[in-house]
C-alpha cells in the first residue's frame, strides 16, 4: 500500500516536472534558459519516473522472491544513472557550443565568459 | 598494471550488476562469472589508457566509492529538489535574471572538476557553459544572478548552493 | 579540435561502460534482445563518444584504422569459420553443431518460459561475438574515414 | 486502450517529423528531425514488440547515422541553397 | 539435317561451317579474278598518288576523318527525334528518379487495370 | 509540365500503395505456419531463448553473413573514397 | 574428396570469393605480387567450382543446397508440415548458365585487370570489391530464397558503386556512382516492399514456396510491378536506363565488363520472378508485351543514342542497353505465348533460347569490347573518339579483338552474335513481323555505329601524338583472347552450345512445376 | 480500418521519402529521404509480423501468451544494417563530390549527360 | 499498481510533440539541439515505463542503449555548433 502511494507520488512528480520542463522549453527566451528548463527538469522528472519503476521492482521482489524484479530494478537504476550522467554532460556540451557559436545570453546582466574571450 | 587492474575491477563490477539474478552462485551463474572475467580483461586491455589517463589512483579507495551513493542520496538530492522547485517557479512566473559567472572551483583533479561541473549543471539554476582549462575555473550560466554575485569577478563554488557544501563533499570523494 | 575537459573526462569514463555494456548485449544475444549487430553498434558508439570528445589526431594513435580493419576481417573470418565448422562434422554449411552437444555453449535449454542460461545455443553466441567484432570495427572505421576526409579538406 | 492511444500518437509524430525533414531548408535541422524520426520509429518498433529491432534502430539509425550525417554536412555545406 | 554445327531456328537451320566454306570459295574466286588484273603496278611511284584535278595531295594527317564528322546526314535527317531524345538525358538525379517512379506508375496502371 | 508529371506519378503510387492497407490486416497475419514452426521448435533445435536471434543466426544465418558482407563492402568502399591518390593517376575529363 | 566438393559446391561458390575478399586487404599490404597471386588463385578456384557445379547441374539436373540443415538435401524438415524453413540454394540449368558466364567473364577480366590497373592506388580495396561483386552475382543467380536475393542484390549494388567511383580524381566517376547508387537503392527498397507483400500474404520467403502458393491477387500485381520496374532498372532497360551510360563510361574498363554481367544477373532475376514465381497465374500476354515493349524501346533508343556519341565507352554503354533489348524481346516473346503450348513449341522456346543465348553472347563480346576500349585507354589515355586515329598501325592484336567484338555485336556471321540474333529474328517474326523488322534495323544501325568507331580509332594514318604507342601488355591480351576465343567458338558451333547449355536453361526457366518439385519434393 | 494505421503510416512515410528524393535538389536532403524511405520499408516489415496481443518473441520469465512473428524482425535487422551501409557510402560520395565540384546541388552535378 | 504507468507514458509521448514545436521554431541550431535532447530524455522515460507495462524485464535494456546513444548525437551536434568538428 505504501509502495503504491510512493509509486503514484513518484509518477506524479515525474510527469509534473516533465510538463513544466517542456513549458519552460517553450516559454524561456534564449537557449541557455531553455536548457535550464530541460536539463534539470526533464532529467529530474524522468529519473523520478524511473524511481517509480525501481520502487515497483523492489516491492515486487520483496513480495515474490523472484529475481526478475530485482533485475528490473537494477537495470532501471542503470538506465537512470546513465540518463542523468549523459544529460548533464550533453547540456554542458551544447551550452559550450552555443556560446562558441556566438549566441549571447538574452537579458544577461553579466557575462564573464565573454570578457575572457574565446 | 594498476590501471589495468582498476579498470578490470570496475568493468567486472558493472558486468555483475548487469547480469545480477542469473543463477545460484550468489546472484550469478558460473558461466556469467567466467564470461564477465573474460570480457573484463578484454575491455580493461582496451580502455585502461582512457579511464586512467592521469596516473592518479586516489579514487581506487573503496571508501570513496561508498561515499558516492551517500552523496547522491543526501545533499545532492536535496539540492536537486530545491533547484527544480525553484526553476519550476520561474517557469511559471517567468521571472529570470540570467548571467554568466566565473566560479572558482578549487578542484585540482579532472574527476573532481568533472563531478562538480555535473553537479552544478544538475542543481541550482545553473549550467556549466565552459571551463578554463588552466585554472579549472568554471563559467556558469545562472538563471537568477543576485546583485552581490554580479559585482564579483570570481564567485566561490560554495555560494552557488543553498544548503549543503557540495564542493566539500566532492573534494572528499574525488580528491 | 578537442571538446572541453569535462566532456573529455566524461567520455573517458563512459567508454569502458559502453564497451562492457555492448559486449554484454553481444554475449546475451540469445537470451535478451540484442546480438551481434546491436552490441557491436553500441561498442562502436562508445568509440564514437571518445572520438568526438577528443581530437581526431589524438584518437588516430589510440584507435588505429589498421587495427579496426583487421578486427573487421577477423570477425568475418570467425563467422565463416563458425559456419564452416559444420562441414567438418558432415552437416550442411551453417548447421548449428554445438547446440545441445554438451560442449562449449552446449547445454540444452529448458522449454517454455525461463530466464535462460548463458551457456546454451551452440554456435549462436560465437557468431554473435564474430558479428559484434565485425560491426565494432566496421562502424568505427566508417566514422574514422569520414573524419579523416574532413581533416584532409582542411589541409588543402 | 491507452497503449493504442500511445501508438496513434507515435505514428502521428512519425509523419510529422518526416514532414519536418522534408520541410527544413537548414540541413542541420533536417538531420535533427531525422534523428527524432529515428527515435520515434524505434519507439514504434518497441511498441510493436520488436525490441531487437528497436535496439538496432536506436543504435544505428539514431546514433551513428546522425553522427555521419553531421560529419558530412560539416564536410559540405549547411544550407540547401549551396554556399558554405 | 542435324549436324552439330548447324543451328536450327525453328523454321530452318544455319550452318556456320558451310557459310565459312562459301566465304572461302568466294575469296578464292576473288583472288583468281584479281590475279587476272594489270601487273604493271609498282609501289613508290606516281602510280600510287591520287589524282585530285592536278592539285597537290594534302598531308594524310589533315584528311583523316574524325568521329564527329561521320553520319552528319543521318543525324540531320532525324533531327526531330534527336532533339527530343538527347535533352531527355538531363543528367539531373531527380529526373532520373522521377523517370523510374513514373515508369513504375505507368506499369501499375497497365498491369492492375488490364 | 514536370510538376504535373510529379503529381500524376505520386497520385498513382499513392493509389497503388494504399492497396497494402486495403488488403492486409494489421495484427492478424494471413498465414503464419513458418513462424509458428520457428516459435515452437526454436528452443529444442537451437537451444536459444531469443527466437529472433535463432532465426537470424541459425535458420537464416546465411542472410546474416550477407548482411555482414554488406557492411564490409561499405567500409571498403568508403576507404576507397578517402584513400590517398598516387601522383601518376591522372584522368582527364571526357 | 571429390564427392565432398560436389556436395558442398554451392556453398563453396560463395565461400571461396568471400574468404578471398576478407583476406585480400591484408594480403595486399605484403606486396603487389602476392596480392595478384592471391586474387588469381581465388578467382581460379571460384571458376573451377562454378564450372564443376555447372557440369554437375547440366548432367544430373537441378541441385539443391540447404544452409543449416543436417544434410544439404533436406529441404523440408519432417516435422514442419511441408514448408521449407531454411535458406535454400536452388541451382537449375538457368542458374548454372549464369554462373558459367560470371565465372568465365570474371576470370578473363581479372587477368586483364591485373596488368591494366596496376598503376593505381587503393588496389587491395579494388580487388576486394571485385571479388565481392563476383560473390554478389553468384549469390543472386544461385539463390532460391527471395530475401537472400535482395541481400545479394545489395552486395552487388554497393560493390559496384564503390568500383564505379574508383577514379575519384575528376569527380565524374563519383557523380556516375551517385546516380547509380541512389537509383539502385530505391530499386532495392522496392524489391523489399515486394518481398514484404509476399511474406504478408503467404508467409513464405522461398521462391518455390511463394510460387506454389501464388494466387495473383491485387497485391501480387503490385509486387510484380515493383519487381519488374526495379530489376528492369538494374539491367538498364529504357526508359530506366539513365544510369547505365554514366556508370559504364566512368568505371574502369575491367569493372565495366563485370557490370555487364551484373546487369544480366538482374535480368536473370527479372526472368526468374516472372517465370518461376508467377508463370501461368499472371496475365501472360500483358506482362509479355510489357517486357517486349521495354525491349523494343531499349533496342531503338539505345542504338540511336549510341550513334552520335563521342566517348567510346559511352557509345558501347548505349549498345549494351540496345543488346539488353534483344534479350528482353526474346524472352518476352516466350512469356507472351507461355500458356499456349502449340505456339510455345513452334516458336516460344526458340525465342527464349535466343534471348538466353544472347545473354551469354552479349556478356562475352561486350566484355571483349570494353576490354579493348580499356586497352586503348591504357595506351593513349583518352576515350574521346575525336582525338583518336591511326592506332591500327601500332595495336594490331587489339584491333583484331576489336573487329571480332564489333562484328559479333553487329550480328555478322560467323560470330556468336549472329547465331542468337538469328534465333530471335526468326521466332519473333513468327510472333509479330514488325518486331522482327525493328530488330533487324537496330542490328544494321549497330553495325553502322561500330564502323564509325572502328574507323575513328584504328583507321587513318599514324597520328603524330600517338607515335610511341605500343601494343597492350600480355596479360591484357590474354584476358581479351579468352573472350575472343569464346566468341568465335560459340559462333562456329552454335547448335552444340544451344543443345548443351541454352535449351536446358530455357526449359528450366519455363518449367515452374519442375522448379517447385525440386525444392518441395513433388508437391 | 483503424487497425491498419501502421500500414497507412508506411504509405505516408514512403511517399514523403520518395517526394524528398524527387523534389529536393540537395544531395544530403536526398539521402535523408532515402533513410526515411528505408525506415518506412522496415516499419512495413515489422507491422507484417505483428500479432494482436502478442509479446516479443523471446522466452523469458514473462507470462507466455502468443508471440509475434519472428522472421520479419530478422529481416528488418538485415535491412537496417544495409541501410547504414548505404548511407555511409552515399555520404562519402557526397563529400567527394563537394570536394571536386564545389556543390551538392543536383542541378549542377550534371557533367555526365546526353 | 500497473495501471498508473501507461497514462504517464501517454503524457510523456504527448510532451514529445510540444518539444517538437521548439524543434520547428528554434531560431538557432542550439535550440533545436536542446529540443532533440529533451525528446531523447523523454523517450528513455517512456521506454522504461512501457517496459513495465508490457511486463518484459528485458525491454529495459533498450532504454539503457537509448540513454547511451542519444548522447553521441548530442555530442556531435554540440561539436558541430561550436565549430570544432
Amino acid at each position: 500500500m505504501i509502495a503504491e502511494i510512493l509509486i503514484v507520488a513518484c509518477l506524479a512528480v515525474g510527469s509534473f516536472f516533465n510538463i513544466l520542463g517542456i513549458i519552460g522549453l517553450l516559454r524561456f527566451p534564449d537557449v541557455y534558459t531553455r536548457m535550464h528548463a530541460t536539463t534539470k527538469m526533464t532529467t529530474f522528472g524522468s529519473v523520478f519516473t524511473a524511481l517509480a519503476v525501481i520502487i515497483y521492482g523492489v516491492t515486487a521482489y520483496l513480495d515474490s522472491v523472484n529475481s526478475q524484479y530485482a533485475v528490473l530494478a537494477i537495470h532501471t537504476l542503470i538506465a537512470a544513472v546513465a540518463l542523468a550522467f549523459t544529460n548533464a554532460l550533453g547540456s554542458h556540451a551544447i551550452a559550450r557550443g552555443a556560446h562558441r557559436a556566438g549566441i549571447k545570453p538574452v537579458q544577461a546582466v553579466v557575462d564573464r565568459l565573454e570578457e575572457v574571450g574565446p | 598494471m594498476i590501471a589495468f587492474l582498476v579498470t578490470f575491477l570496475l568493468v567486472f563490477f558493472i558486468y555483475l550488476l548487469l547480469t545480477a539474478g542469473s543463477g545460484s552462485v550468489g546472484f550469478w551463474s558460473a558461466s556469467e562469472l567466467i564470461a564477465g572475467a573474460g570480457l573484463g580483461i578484454v575491455v580493461a586491455g582496451i580502455t585502461r589508457k582512457f579511464l586512467c589517463r592521469s596516473d592518479n589512483y586516489r579514487m581506487t579507495n573503496p571508501l570513496r566509492f561508498l561515499l558516492i551513493p551517500v552523496y547522491i542520496l543526501g545533499p545532492f538530492l536535496i539540492e536537486v529538489t530545491v533547484a527544480n522547485i525553484d526553476v519550476a517557479m520561474r517557469v511559471i512566473t517567468g521571472r529570470i535574471r540570467p548571467g554568466i559567472l566565473r566560479v572558482s572551483s578549487g578542484m585540482k583533479t579532472d574527476l573532481g572538476i568533472f563531478m562538480l561541473a555535473n553537479s552544478i549543471t544538475l542543481t541550482p539554476g545553473t549550467i556549466t557553459v565552459d571551463i578554463d582549462e588552466e585554472t579549472n575555473d568554471l563559467f556558469v550560466h545562472k538563471i537568477n544572478v543576485t546583485a552581490d554575485e554580479e559585482g564579483k569577478t570570481v564567485t566561490p563554488a560554495r555560494e552557488l548552493f543553498s544548503f549543503a557544501d557540495i564542493p566539500a563533499w566532492i573534494r572528499r570523494i574525488a580528491e | 579540435m578537442r571538446m572541453s575537459k569535462l566532456v573529455r573526462t566524461g567520455a573517458d569514463l563512459l567508454y569502458p561502460f559502453a564497451l562492457i555494456f555492448g559486449l554484454y548485449i553481444v554475449l546475451h544475444g540469445h537470451l535478451t534482445p540484442g546480438g551481434g549487430f546491436q552490441g557491436g553498434a553500441v561498442v562502436a558508439t562508445g568509440a564514437a563518444i571518445v572520438i568526438v570528445a577528443w581530437a581526431y589526431e589524438d584518437i588516430a594513435e589510440m584507435i588505429r584504422k589498421v587495427t579496426m580493419m583487421a578486427q573487421e576481417s577477423a570477425g568475418l573470418l570467425l563467422f565463416i569459420g563458425a559456419a564452416i565448422l559444420a562441414l567438418g562434422f558432415g552437416y550442411a554449411f551453417f548447421y548449428n553443431v554445438l547446440a545441445n552437444s554438451g560442449g562449449l555453449f552446449g547445454l540444452p535449454v529448458a522449454f517454455g518460459p525461463n530466464p535462460g542460461e548463458l551457456d546454451t545455443a551452440g554456435v549462436i553466441p560465437i557468431m554473435n561475438i564474430a558479428v559484434g567484432i565485425e560491426v565494432w570495427g566496421g562502424l568505427t572505421i566508417i566514422l574514422l574515414y569520414l573524419l579523416s576526409g574532413l581533416k584532409k579538406e582542411e589541409g588543402t | 486502450m491507452i497503449e493504442t492511444l500511445i501508438h496513434v500518437l507515435v505514428i502521428a509524430g512519425l509523419i510529422i517529423s518526416a514532414l519536418l525533414v522534408y520541410w527544413f531548408r537548414d540541413l542541420l535541422a533536417a538531420t535533427l528531425a531525422a534523428g527524432v524520426f529515428s527515435f520515434l520509429i524505434s519507439l514504434e518498433f518497441y511498441i510493436l514488440q520488436a525490441p531487437d529491432v528497436a535496439i538496432s534502430q536506436a543504435a544505428i539509425g539514431a546514433g551513428l547515422t546522425t553522427a555521419i550525417f553531421i560529419i558530412a554536412i560539416r564536410s559540405t555545406s549547411q544550407y540547401e541553397g549551396g554556399g558554405s | 539435317m542435324t549436324l552439330v554445327e548447324s543451328l536450327s531456328t525453328g523454321t530452318g537451320f544455319w550452318n556456320p561451317l558451310a557459310w565459312l566454306i562459301a566465304v572461302l570459295v568466294a575469296a578464292v574466286i576473288v583472288y583468281l579474278i584479281r590475279q587476272r588484273g594489270e601487273s604493271g603496278y609498282k609501289k613508290g611511284t606516281t602510280q600510287t598518288v591520287p589524282f585530285i584535278s592536278g592539285n597537290p595531295e594534302p598531308e594524310k594527317e589533315m584528311v583523316h576523318v574524325r568521329a564527329s564528322n561521320l553520319y552528319w546526314g543521318y543525324l540531320d535527317a532525324l533531327k526531330g527525334y534527336y532533339n527530343f531524345i538527347v535533352p531527355a538525358h538531363t543528367g539531373v538525379l531527380n529526373d532520373y528518379v522521377l523517370w523510374y517512379l513514373g515508369t513504375t506508375a505507368a506499369l501499375f496502371v497497365v498491369v492492375v487495370f488490364i | 509540365m514536370k510538376r504535373a508529371l510529379v503529381l500524376v506519378t505520386f497520385g498513382i503510387l499513392t493509389g497503388a500503395l494504399l492497396l497494402i492497407p486495403g488488403l492486409l490486416q494489421f495484427g492478424i497475419p494471413a498465414a503464419s505456419d513458418m513462424d509458428d514452426y520457428f516459435l515452437e521448435h526454436c528452443q529444442e533445435q537451437t537451444a536459444a531463448n531469443n527466437v529472433v536471434t535463432s532465426v537470424v543466426f541459425d535458420y537464416r544465418g546465411f542472410d546474416t553473413l550477407g548482411e555482414s558482407v554488406v557492411l564490409f563492402t561499405a567500409v571498403i568502399g568508403t576507404g576507397l573514397m578517402f584513400r590517398n591518390m598516387l601522383k601518376e593517376e591522372e584522368y582527364e575529363d571526357e | 574428396m571429390n564427392g565432398f566438393l560436389i556436395t558442398h559446391a554451392p556453398a563453396l561458390l560463395i565461400m571461396v570469393p568471400l574468404i578471398g575478399a576478407f583476406v585480400a586487404p591484408f594480403v595486399g599490404r605484403v606486396s603487389p605480387k602476392v596480392r595478384s597471386a592471391w586474387i588469381i588463385l581465388i578467382m581460379t578456384l571460384t571458376t573451377l567450382v562454378a564450372l564443376m557445379l555447372a557440369s554437375d547441374v547440366f548432367l544430373h539436373g537441378t541441385r539443391i543446397y540447404v544452409f543449416g540443415a543436417t544434410s544439404p538435401g533436406l529441404t523440408v524438415p519432417l516435422d514442419s508440415g511441408g514448408i521449407p524453413i531454411r535458406i535454400i540454394f536452388t541451382i537449375d540449368a538457368m542458374s548454372a548458365l549464369m554462373q558459367v558466364i560470371a565465372a568465365v567473364c570474371g576470370f578473363a577480366v581479372l587477368l586483364y585487370s591485373i596488368s591494366a590497373d596496376r598503376i593505381h592506388s587503393g588496389l587491395e580495396s579494388y580487388y576486394t570489391l571485385f571479388l565481392l561483386m563476383i560473390t554478389g552475382i553468384m549469390g543472386m543467380v544461385s539463390t532460391g530464397d527471395f530475401f537472400n536475393f535482395f541481400v545479394f542484390l545489395e552486395i552487388l549494388s554497393i560493390a559496384s558503386a564503390g568500383l564505379i567511383a574508383y577514379r575519384i580524381d575528376g569527380g565524374l566517376a563519383v557523380e556516375a556512382a551517385i546516380k547509380y547508387f541512389v537509383l539502385s537503392t530505391i530499386g532495392a527498397m522496392a524489391v523489399l516492399i515486394a518481398i514484404g507483400i509476399y511474406y504478408g500474404e503467404y508467409n513464405a520467403l522461398n521462391i518455390a514456396m511463394i510460387a506454389s502458393r501464388m494466387q495473383f491477387t491485387l497485391l501480387d500485381q503490385v509486387a510484380l510491378v515493383l519487381i519488374i520496374a526495379a530489376l528492369a532498372m538494374k539491367c538498364g532497360a529504357v526508359p530506366l536506363h539513365f544510369w547505365t551510360p554514366d556508370a559504364y563510361s566512368m568505371a574502369p574498363s575491367s569493372v565495366t565488363a563485370m557490370l555487364v554481367v551484373a546487369s544480366q544477373a538482374s535480368l536473370y532475376g527479372l526472368f526468374r520472378v516472372v517465370f518461376t514465381i508467377y508463370n501461368l497465374t499472371l496475365n501472360a500476354m500483358t506482362v509479355g508485351w510489357i517486357i517486349i515493349i521495354l525491349g523494343i524501346l531499349s533496342m531503338v533508343v539505345g542504338v540511336t543514342m549510341a550513334i552520335p556519341q563521342k566517348n567510346v565507352k559511352r557509345l558501347m554503354a548505349y549498345h549494351a542497353i540496345s543488346q539488353t533489348g534483344y534479350m528482353l524481346l526474346g524472352v518476352g516473346v516466350g512469356l507472351a505465348v507461355l500458356g499456349n503450348q502449340p505456339l510455345m513449341e513452334s516458336f516460344g522456346y526458340i525465342a527464349m533460347e535466343g534471348g538466353i543465348f544472347h545473354i551469354i553472347n552479349h556478356a562475352m563480346y561486350k566484355g571483349l569490347l570494353f576490354l579493348t576500349a580499356g586497352a586503348i585507354f591504357f595506351r593513349i589515355g583518352t576515350y574521346n573518339l575525336n582525338r583518336m586515329g591511326g592506332l591500327g598501325h601500332s595495336m594490331k592484336y587489339t584491333m583484331v579483338f576489336f573487329i571480332i567484338g564489333a562484328l559479333a555485336i553487329a550480328g555478322i556471321p560467323p560470330f556468336n552474335g549472329y547465331a542468337s540474333k538469328l534465333m530471335i529474328y526468326e521466332s519473333v517474326f513468327a510472333f509479330n513481323p514488325v518486331l522482327a523488322v525493328i530488330a533487324m534495323v537496330v542490328s544494321i544501325l549497330t553495325l553502322a555505329s561500330f564502323v564509325k568507331v572502328f574507323h575513328s580509332i584504328f583507321m587513318g594514318p599514324r597520328l603524330p601524338e600517338f607515335d610511341t604507342v605500343q601494343e597492350a601488355p600480355m596479360p591484357m591480351l590474354v584476358g581479351m583472347g579468352i573472350l575472343a576465343a569464346i566468341v568465335i567458338l560459340f559462333g562456329l558451333f552454335p547448335q552444340a552450345v544451344v543443345d548443351t547449355l541454352i535449351a536446358p536453361a530455357a526449359h528450366a526457366l519455363a518449367d515452374q512445376s519442375g522448379y517447385i518439385a525440386s525444392v518441395l519434393g513433388g508437391a | 480500418m483503424f487497425w491498419n494505421l501502421p500500414f497507412i503510416a508506411v504509405v505516408a512515410l514512403s511517399l514523403i521519402g520518395l517526394a524528398t528524393i524527387v523534389i529536393k535538389k540537395n544531395l544530403i536532403k536526398i539521402f535523408l529521404g532515402i533513410t526515411i524511405f528505408e525506415s518506412a520499408v522496415n516499419l512495413f516489415l515489422i507491422s507484417l509480423g505483428y500479432r494482436a496481443g502478442g509479446i516479443a518473441p523471446i522466452f523469458t520469465s514473462a507470462p507466455s501468451t502468443d508471440m509475434v512473428l519472428a522472421t520479419p524482425q530478422a529481416l528488418t535487422l538485415t535491412s537496417i544494417v544495409i541501410g547504414v551501409a548505404t548511407s555511409a557510402l552515399l555520404l562519402s560520395f557526397a563529400v567527394i563530390i563537394w570536394k571536386k565540384y564545389g556543390t551538392i546541388n543536383t542541378d549542377e552535378i550534371r557533367r555526365l549527360r546526353e | 499498481m500497473m495501471d498508473y504507468f501507461s497514462p504517464v507514458a501517454f503524457i510523456l509521448v504527448a510532451l514529445v510533440f510540444l518539444a517538437m514545436v521548439r524543434l520547428v521554431r528554434g531560431p538557432t541550431p542550439a535550440d533545436r539541439a536542446v529540443a532533440v535532447d529533451t525528446v531523447n530524455t523523454l523517450m528513455v522515460a517512456v521506454l522504461i515505463l512501457l517496459g513495465v507495462v508490457y511486463r518484459q524485464i528485458i525491454f529495459i535494456d533498450v532504454a539503457i542503449v537509448y540513454a547511451l546513444l542519444s548522447f553521441v548525437s548530442t555530442l556531435f551536434i554540440a561539436k558541430y555548433i561550436g565549430g570544432d568538428l
